[in-house]
């Protein structure tokens, strides 16, 4: 007759999904912007994600082995932190601080908490911080895109050889300070929409990561609260203080597309694990994401503040989670 | 215990803690007695990082003298910083050069200076660092001695300093090279520059010590 | 000289013994008024009780830590001797501090489990493929033949704080070394096959199956469930034999010959000894020793 | 007519982004100096103060919130009397050589003062946040403030004051961060040896990570 | 025929494959007598029923085997004639090996029991019954509900003063995938179910009937609308069109969704005045008023792709699983699992000689295609926090919380996010991207809660 | 105070609250010296088991050289606190016990303190006020009450002198993976190849937190394993 059956319980059915499936679909999100940084930075972008997607996935498989726990290599998550792992650092990058950076990601931040699905904080955005607190110099340092025309104004060769470019938040950060540089920095705008600035290998091009992005919202492995959070509360901060006074603030817009706002928006604040569970919860996620972002570009001491955004908004998220926590359909019940 | 209590509460009280008081006189002593000891070790030893310091700036000077009145500097927040102006003399009592110790605010707290200028207070002699908290391999680079960024201040002149990111560090001016990567400490120590110098100058011209 | 040196030692000491005999001094007063007059009266026993307990928070007892137990003690002495892992030490410790007499035989009390089923002695109908856990497995009925033996998902093992459960070959095993009678495990038991029983010995005899199933369904489920066939009673009068199924009397259980007649004579060997160094239990399906002889 | 708060707010961002100087009234000041404190310099997370019941007492969310209650309540009564203790009877006299005595009597004997009180008058408040109190004795945040406002050299009461309130909400936010963070740790597959104080060490360096994004903010 | 959209429904929810292909257009078909059938002792929630009969005793079809005198119980009756052969532990679907009576069929003194819906018409008028007649009669016919839960009818019909009701809400959703037994009910039974509907109301003193019904039953809506229509407006009777979205027939959501109202947390409808019963049901408390017969067989759906003759079998209550197979023709070489009732709430089944019960409303076969990948641990990843068990829940909960409080034994955390609201619907289960047993661990909390109840008390 | 430690422990996991019985039974079980000794360098080591005094542990271990000092001040102070809290034990009377004691300790603080300002105002001025903070540390105030308060005068000054090394070794093994990953020196000599890029991070903040989790991990892994 026929084989043993088997038993389990309800529902005996699912959805045709999978974390596998869901990991896949933010790789194809982000391959427009890969496609991005290795036309703009070359060779130096595709070793940087070679090596970064490698090591982590190195870092995973170690764990792994050594907890004795069933291989999480290919639910693909340490894929994608790798890929966002290396997106958010400059093209210069030594390869070993790249793999230092994986393996903080990997083993400090995701598996050292229980592994996927645990972590506390965005591992990525984890390890650029210890990165950049680490090794300050080579993470501010940018390499002009291949296909930028040296003769550009905001190009200067320093003390070392390496030419760099200002990124286009540094010179709206400067430009603080004179007039001239604000419109400088404004003439940026077309620049930085296509992806033709200096920058971290993934955030130059915002083209590439809308693209991604939209795909993304399509594919319903997002939902838009976070992005439309982020980007409502970053780009209605950065307008105030343009219309206050647009002499000394650059236009908004350039606050939207430079820098890593739509890579944070779309692929890092989102990042499942690391946000909110309810919908409420990832209104407020987003919208305080996006103000302190502004807040350290145009108050705090860096040109950027999307990682130590995101860093504090995932501490934040387990006390977040519990202020919205969701009342039952039948409202509270009288006696628990 | 009761008892006690109610009949006599101060020999209540002493029966209690008469240990605790006998250590306190004991152990205040003992305290005294031992600052007593080695409190002018402990201002000697300021006194020597302050002429360590400031005579690694000028090289000539032998020892260094309190000169003329403290001097009272304005450090913005309504807030007024003391400073006391020293002599450095060389070996026959010759005037050198002045030096004197002064602070600004740092990337994680104050850093406190000591800065040196050359007899006439025309030219800076350097600085150096009394105390500061900066990120270790960002800010804490200003401490290196003879380092890029405390080498642009021997010689330059003194007027306003203006720190700028990229330029050249070699030649001896008014424009600071800030040191990549700690821009604020740069700019922190440029700053208490300004806000000493010509202040002080000019209390300084007005003592008629210039 | 020397008195020049000494006076200047005390002109330089005076004002800082002053200000701490004064600090001193105010602070002693200060807490010593306190200490009469916002005095709240707290049972110094709690205090004590609780200092003599393991401090290790583990919930035996079944109060919400040590501190409770240690109030709730206080209160109802009869409350004394539910700290497992304190042991008679700590009963006895507590007992002094209460000023009573530990009472009782005191016997420890140690987990016996009713089931010596192990994977190939077992009949399955299908494959459970639901989540690894006694509770969740035993909500998925009939996949085990048996409905009342061991399911082996260790519900148990992950209750005992002391490792000293574990799942061997699907049946959970009890390491006595370890164990420490603390019962957690009987409470995590979905089929209440863990019974917590007075060990009067250093080894106990006990019927290791909990089938009520008829005799016949039992030998078709499970090579060596107990199928209530009654010998065992009829040999010892330890033993009662009631709905298809028998038990042994703990209390009064002591190593007998009529007790060990009893074990030989079980036809499916399901009389087994448990407790530190055991003897291993006749293998399943082996013949009783008595038609050996 | 903008409140003080609003106007302190606002000339805080006049000053930061006019970049003209203002003059800088106290009230400014004093929110600089609250916002630093809390945030840019936590005591917990910047000077490693108030570790052991960062550690212990973050378990869970209420726990955390009364420790941090007490914290804040003990830290703002020692800060307070240690400054007028430096100020009216050590500076004066010379006698800072018995500054730590003096410090740790008054917080030690303040604070079970306090917490006899409680609990005599008190009761309920004594059960929900009286029960710290003893711990906060011995506890680094309390003496270390008081020494910071001396180290930085904090020349007037309502300063030491505002500084001290500070230290203890920067300590509430943390530990409560922290708690939030171990409940959800809770439920999640931490190896066994990283559970419990290992994993909230680890936690806490990420965190003083993510703080740093505020460094600089206030100067 | 035109288009019926329903417009009610319920925040959160999914849509699941419905798969009714299978056996909604198949007519109720009456299956031939087993040769033993076996009736289990427990079959509704409460009171576990005494036997009233003794081994080797004859039974006659209808007669009350079993029954239990506590007030939340029902009775239980053979549904053929025969011989009590053993009263002993059976195979039971839910609670596993239970008492229960094995009968053996008497061959030649049997008759394949029809379908008594021919007795009804538009004519019937409940108002021949009093309300203590139509309450024996659904007391005496062991009448439970059809719908799952299996609470004994009488015990939601009997007028309580405590709890006076004004809306009795029919259940017409079958919103389960592959279940097509009530369906068929109301398109072949119409005047039966209606005349069961309207016994129902009079005992519970409703004023006020709707039905609700998913959209995706558009003949059903037409049917039962013309013979509401038919009726003549006597009574307040309304069909309500319901959005298909699965719970839909879950009582709660229902509920939401028809009358717009909320039942609280932790109470059941008769609070804010609704009675809720199911087709099934109310076919069956026609029966038993007009004819006196006892609840002894019921409409079974069987479907799915691992069985060769899906379809819609009226079944002796107590036949067991295999019997019905080898009449359905047996499984197919590629089943994979015996579900009883739907694949989003049924019961899997391991032992084939399981008997059916009063609330077996399918049997759903399914091969392992259909499980789509089978959800057991290995092929689970750790909750990524996706968020989607929340958005689906319909009782609003915070499923992964509650579940990994379950793994985690923090009781007291799972019951702080409302363990117990759960309906244990799957729909989280079902849309979660790890494929995270959440309703399996908030079940077995809810089994660990008991537990500990019972420890305590 | 002591209670207060206790209570820590009544909030902590139960991986800590272990270990921390553990230690805290291994304390006041042992009797002879030796024993005594050592049981505060491993099995009731200060920082890795009961999780006390661990500001100053994170706070100075930047360097090696700090933590050296650190160490032996705090060495210092427990010796001074242990012998006069064990020769005047028998004179305490309760409500002003932890007075006394405080007191004590403050002195002894303040003359290291001194001793540092005067003959090592380096590392004084490094030190900052963590030296002052040793009062609170409650290694000291558990050990006078645990310990000196109960027991004579040697085995205070061995548990003294045991406790304090526990600490110092501790303070130092951290200290110098920090420092030789943030600046590539150890003792400010150079030990790391000269292509060594320093990690600065190590000697912030989180180099102190991550460093000292993933010691304590690994300390619970080997009491596992040898338990
Ligand atoms: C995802 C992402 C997050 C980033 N977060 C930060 C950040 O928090 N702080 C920062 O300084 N740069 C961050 N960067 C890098 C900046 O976006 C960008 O490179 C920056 O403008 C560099 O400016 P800078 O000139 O000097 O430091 C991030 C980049 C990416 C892709
Ligand atoms: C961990 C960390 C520590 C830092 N420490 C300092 C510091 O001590 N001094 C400083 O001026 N900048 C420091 N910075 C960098 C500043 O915040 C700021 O980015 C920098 O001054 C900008 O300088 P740049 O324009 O040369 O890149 C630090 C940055 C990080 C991430
Ligand atoms: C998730 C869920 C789905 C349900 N779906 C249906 C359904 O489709 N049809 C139905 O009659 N009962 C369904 N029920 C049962 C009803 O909630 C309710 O118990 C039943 O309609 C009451 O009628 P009864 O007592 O006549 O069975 C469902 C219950 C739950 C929890
Ligand atoms: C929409 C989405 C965004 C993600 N973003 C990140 C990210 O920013 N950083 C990261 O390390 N992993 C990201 N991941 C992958 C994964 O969730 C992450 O590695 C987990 O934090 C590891 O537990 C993302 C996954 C998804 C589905
Ligand atoms: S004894 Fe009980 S809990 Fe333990 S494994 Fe067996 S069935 Fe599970
Ligand atoms: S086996 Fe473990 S859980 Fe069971 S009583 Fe013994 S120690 Fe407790
Ligand atoms: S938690 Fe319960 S009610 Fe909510 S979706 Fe899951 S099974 Fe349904
Ligand atoms: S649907 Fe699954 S993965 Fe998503 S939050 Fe819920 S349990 Fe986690
Ligand atoms: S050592 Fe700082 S609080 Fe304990």
């Amino acid at each position: 007759m026929l084989s043993k059956i088997t038993v389990s319980p309800a529902p005996h059915i699912s959805q045709k999904l999978s974390t596998q499936r869901v990991m896949g679909d933010v790789i194809i999100g982000l391959l427009p912007a890969m496609a991005a940084a290795i036309w703009f930075f070359r060779l130096q972008a595709a070793l940087v994600i070679l090596t970064c997607v490698t090591a982590c996935m190195a870092s995973e498989w170690i764990c792994g082995v050594i907890r004795k726990k069933e291989n999480s290599l290919w639910d693909l998550s340490a894929v994608v932190a790798g890929l966002i792992l290396a997106f958010s650092l400059p093209p210069a990058i030594p390869l070993w601080a790249a793999v230092i950076g994986s393996a903080f990601a990997i083993v400090i931040c995701k598996m050292l908490f229980g592994g996927l699905g645990a972590n506390i904080f965005n591992p990525a955005m984890a390890a650029r911080a210890f990165l950049t607190a680490s090794f300050g110099m080579l993470m501010t340092t940018w390499t002009v895109p291949a296909t930028v025309d040296s003769a550009m104004p905001h190009i200067s060769a320093t003390n070392t050889a390496t030419v760099t470019q200002a990124t286009p938040l540094a010179w709206a950060k400067s430009a603080i300070k004179g007039k001239a540089e604000v419109t400088e920095a404004n003439g940026l705008l077309k620049n930085t929409f296509w992806g033709n600035v200096g920058g971290c290998l993934g955030e130059t091009s915002s083209l590439a990561l809308l693209i991604g992005g939209v795909y993304l919202l399509i594919r319903r492995t997002i939902t838009f609260h976070i992005p439309a959070a982020v980007l409502i509360a970053a780009g209605v901060f950065a307008a105030v203080f343009y219309f206050v006074n647009p002499d000394k603030y650059s236009d908004p817009l350039l606050h939207l597309f430079g820098g890593g706002m739509l890579i944070c928006a779309f692929f890092i604040a989102t990042d499942p694990v690391t946000a909110p569970l309810s919908i409420k919860g990832m209104w407020i996620f987003g919208a305080g994401a996006g103000a302190l972002i502004m807040l350290i570009r145009l108050a705090g001491e860096y040109p950027e503040g999307v990682m130590y955004a995101i860093l504090i908004m995932n501490a934040v998220t387990p006390l977040i989670d519990r202020a919205c926590k969701l009342v039952p359909a039948g409202g509270k019940p009288h006696v628990q | 215990m009761s008892n006690n209590e109610t009949k006599n509460p101060i020999l209540f009280f002493m029966q209690e803690s008469w240990l605790l008081l006998v250590s306190a006189i004991l152990f205040g002593c003992l305290l005294a007695c031992l600052s007593a000891a080695w409190q002018p070790k402990i201002i000697q030893n300021e006194i020597d990082k302050f002429n360590a310091l400031a005579g690694g700036l000028l090289s000539e000077a032998k020892g260094f003298q309190n000169a003329g009145e403290s001097i009272s500097v304005d450090i913005g927040k309504g807030k007024t910083y003391s400073v006391r102006v020293k002599k450095g003399t060389d070996a026959a009592g010759n005037l050198v050069g002045w030096a004197f110790v002064c602070e600004g605010s740092g990337f994680a707290d104050k850093i406190k200076l000591v800065v040196a200028t050359d007899a006439a207070f025309e030219k800076l002699a350097g600085f150096g660092v009394l105390s500061s908290n900066e990120t270790p391999g960002f800010g804490d680079k200003i401490t290196i001695k003879d380092g890029f960024y405390q080498s642009q201040f021997k010689g330059a002149p003194v007027t306003e300093l203006e720190l700028t990111k990229v330029g050249d560090a070699e030649t001896i001016d008014s424009r600071i090279v800030a040191i990549s990567g700690a821009t604020v400490t740069s700019e922190a120590v440029v700053k208490t520059f300004n806000t000493f110098l010509l202040p002080i100058k000019e209390a300084m011209a007005e003592q008629g010590l210039l | 000289m020397v008195l020049a040196s000494v006076m200047e030692l005390v002109n330089n000491a005076w004002p800082a013994a002053l200000l701490a005999l004064g600090l001193g001094s105010l602070f002693a007063l200060i807490l010593l008024i306190a200490s009469i007059k916002l005095r709240v009266v707290v049972d110094p026993k709690i205090d004590a009780v609780h200092k003599a307990l393991p401090n290790i928070d583990c919930g035996a007892c079944g109060f919400a830590g040590c501190a409770s137990y240690a109030k709730a003690v206080v209160t109802n002495p009869e409350l004394l001797g539910k700290c497992a892992p304190g042991g008679s030490d700590t009963s006895n410790a507590i007992a002094g501090i209460l000023n009573l007499q530990m009472s009782g035989s005191g016997a420890p009390m140690r987990p016996v489990i009713h089931c010596r089923a192990c994977e190939q002695d077992k009949t399955y109908f299908a494959d459970y493929d639901g989540i690894i856990g006694c509770t969740s497995a035993n909500a998925q009925p009939n996949v085990q033949a048996c409905a009342f033996g061991c399911l082996g998902y260790g519900g148990c093992v992950r209750r005992c704080r002391f490792d000293a459960l574990h799942i061997i070959d699907g049946l959970a095993v009890i390491d006595y070394e370890k164990c420490t009678g603390c019962g957690a495990c009987a409470r995590g038991c979905p089929r209440e096959l863990i019974e917590m029983v007075p060990f009067t010995q250093d080894i106990m005899m006990t019927v290791a199956c909990n089938s009520k199933e008829g005799g016949k369904n039992t030998r078709t489920f499970c090579k060596v469930g107990c199928i209530g066939c009654g010998l065992c009673s009829k040999q010892c009068d330890l033993f009662t034999t009631e709905n298809n199924l028998a038990r042994l009397d703990f209390a009064r259980y002591e190593p007998s010959e009529a007790a060990q007649t009893a074990m030989d004579k079980c036809p499916t060997g399901n009389i087994v000894f448990r407790g530190k160094n055991a003897p291993a239990p006749r293998e399943a399906g082996q013949k009783p020793a008595a038609s050996a002889k | 007519m903008p409140t003080p708060v609003a106007a302190g707010v606002n000339s805080w961002f006049l000053n930061k982004f006019e970049l003209e100087r203002l003059e800088m009234d106290t009230l400014q000041t004093l929110l600089l100096g609250f916002i630093g404190i809390v945030l840019v310099n936590n005591l917990v997370l910047t000077k490693f103060l108030g570790i052991c019941p960062f550690l212990g007492v973050s378990g869970r969310l209420d726990m955390a919130f009364g420790m941090g209650l007490a914290v804040t309540f003990v830290v703002t009564l020692a800060g307070t009397l240690t400054w007028i203790i430096d100020h009216v009877f050590l500076i004066g006299t010379s006698l800072e050589v018995m500054r730590y005595l003096c410090f740790i009597l008054v917080i030690a004997g303040a604070v079970q003062l306090v917490e006899m009180y409680l609990r005599k008058f008190f009761p309920a408040l004594y059960e929900s946040f009286g029960i710290f109190l003893p711990l906060i004795t011995t506890n680094c945040a309390i003496l270390g403030l008081c020494l910071f406002v001396n180290l930085w050299g904090i020349d007037n009461l309502l300063e030491a004051v505002v500084l001290s309130v500070g230290a203890g909400i920067g300590f509430t936010l943390a530990i409560c961060i922290m708690a939030g963070i171990r409940e959800n740790l809770e439920l999640a597959d931490v190896p066994e040896c990283l559970q419990g104080a290992p994993i909230t060490l680890i936690t806490a360096g990420v965190l003083t990570l993510a703080f740093m994004g505020f460094a600089g903010m206030i100067r | 025929m035109a288009e019926i959209r329903g417009k009610f429904t319920f925040p959160g929810g999914t849509h699941p494959p419905e798969n009714k292909h299978f056996s909604e257009n198949r007519s109720i078909e009456p299956v031939s007598v087993p040769k033993q059938v076996a009736v289990l002792l427990s079959q509704h929630l409460g009171a576990v029923c005494v036997p009233t009969v003794a081994k080797k005793e004859a039974v006659l079809a209808g007669q009350m085997i079993g029954k239990s005198d506590a007030f939340v119980s029902a009775a239980i009756h053979s549904p053929v004639n025969g011989t009590v052969k053993d009263i002993t532990l059976l195979p039971h679907p839910v609670i596993g090996r239970t008492m229960g009576i094995v009968i053996d069929v008497d061959a030649e003194n049997n008759e394949i029991k029809q379908p008594v819906n021919g007795q009804f018409d538009k004519t019937f008028n409940p108002e021949n019954y009093t309300v203590e007649q139509i309450c024996r009669a659904v007391k005496e016919g062991g009448i439970v509900g059809m719908g799952g839960a299996g609470f004994p009818t009488r015990v939601k019909i009997e007028p309580n003063p405590a709890m006076p009701k004004e809306i009795l809400l029919i259940n017409a959703c079958e919103c389960e995938p592959f279940i097509t037994c009530d369906y068929r009910v109301m398109l072949e039974w119409t005047w039966q179910f209606l005349a069961g509907v309207r016994l129902a109301a009079r005992a519970a003193g409703c004023e006020k009937i709707r039905i609700g019904i998913e959209d995706n039953k558009p003949e059903a809506i037409e049917v039962l609308t013309n013979a509401v229509k038919e009726l003549g407006g006597k009574e307040d009777i309304r069909v309500v069109p319901v959005k298909t979205k699965y719970p839909q027939g879950g009582e709660r959501q229902l509920i939401q969704s028809v009358l717009g109202k909320t039942v609280p947390t932790g109470s059941i409808p008769p609070t804010i005045g609704v009675c809720v019963l199911n087709v099934g049901t109310c076919a069956a408390i026609a029966e038993a008023v007009a004819t006196g017969n006892s609840l002894t067989h019921r409409v079974v759906t069987v479907a799915g792709c691992a069985i060769a003759k899906p379809g819609n079998y009226y079944v002796p209550i107590g036949m067991r699983v295999e019997d019905l197979i080898a009449y359905c023709g047996g499984l197919t070489e590629t089943a994979a699992k015996v579900v009883m009732g739907g694949p989003m709430m049924g019961f899997a089944i391991a032992d084939l000689s399981t008997p059916l019960t009063k609330t077996s409303g399918a049997l759903t076969f399914l091969t392992k295609a259909a499980v789509t990948r089978a959800k057991h641990e290995k092929q689970q990843t750790p909750c990524i926090r996706c968020g989607r068990c929340l958005t689906v829940c319909p009782e609003h909960l915070n499923p992964t919380r509650i579940a990994h409080a379950v793994k985690y034994f923090r009781m007291d955390i799972a019951q702080d996010y409302y363990l117990s609201a759960c309906i244990e619907c799957g729909c989280c289960s079902y849309v979660c991207p790890a494929n995270i047993e959440i309703t399996g661990y908030i079940k077995t909390g809810k089994l660990l809660q008991a537990r500990a109840k019972r420890r305590l008390g | 105070m002591v209670l207060g430690s206790g209570f820590y422990v009544l909030s902590f996991h139960e991986n800590d609250k272990l270990n921390i019985s553990k230690g805290l039974n291994k304390m006041s079980k042992d009797v002879s010296l030796g024993k005594t000794f050592f049981a505060g360098i491993w099995d009731s080591n200060p920082v890795l088991r009961l999780l006390l005094g661990m500001c100053p542990t994170l706070a100075v271990t930047a360097a090696v050289k700090p933590a050296l000092t650190m160490g032996l001040s705090v060495v210092f102070v427990l010796l001074f606190s242990n012998i006069v809290v064990s020769l005047l034990r028998h004179q305490l009377k309760p409500h002003l016990r932890i007075l006394m004691f405080t007191l004590t300790i403050a002195t002894a603080v303040t003359i290291a303190d001194l001793y540092l300002k005067a003959f090592m105002p380096e590392m004084s001025a490094s030190l900052g006020p963590y030296i002052p903070l040793i009062i609170v540390n409650c290694i000291i105030i558990g050990r006078a009450e645990a310990c000196a308060s109960k027991n004579g005068l040697i085995v205070s000054i061995i548990d003294a002198l045991g406790m304090g090394a526990g600490f110092t070794i501790t303070l130092c093994v951290l200290a110098a993976i920090r420092e030789v990953l943030a600046t590539g020196n150890i003792f400010e000599i150079t030990v790391m190849p000269g292509s060594f890029t320093p990690w600065a991070a190590m000697g912030m903040p989180v180099g102190a937190f991550i460093t000292l989790g993933l010691i304590l991990g690994a300390v619970n892994i080997i009491s596992k394993k040898t338990a």
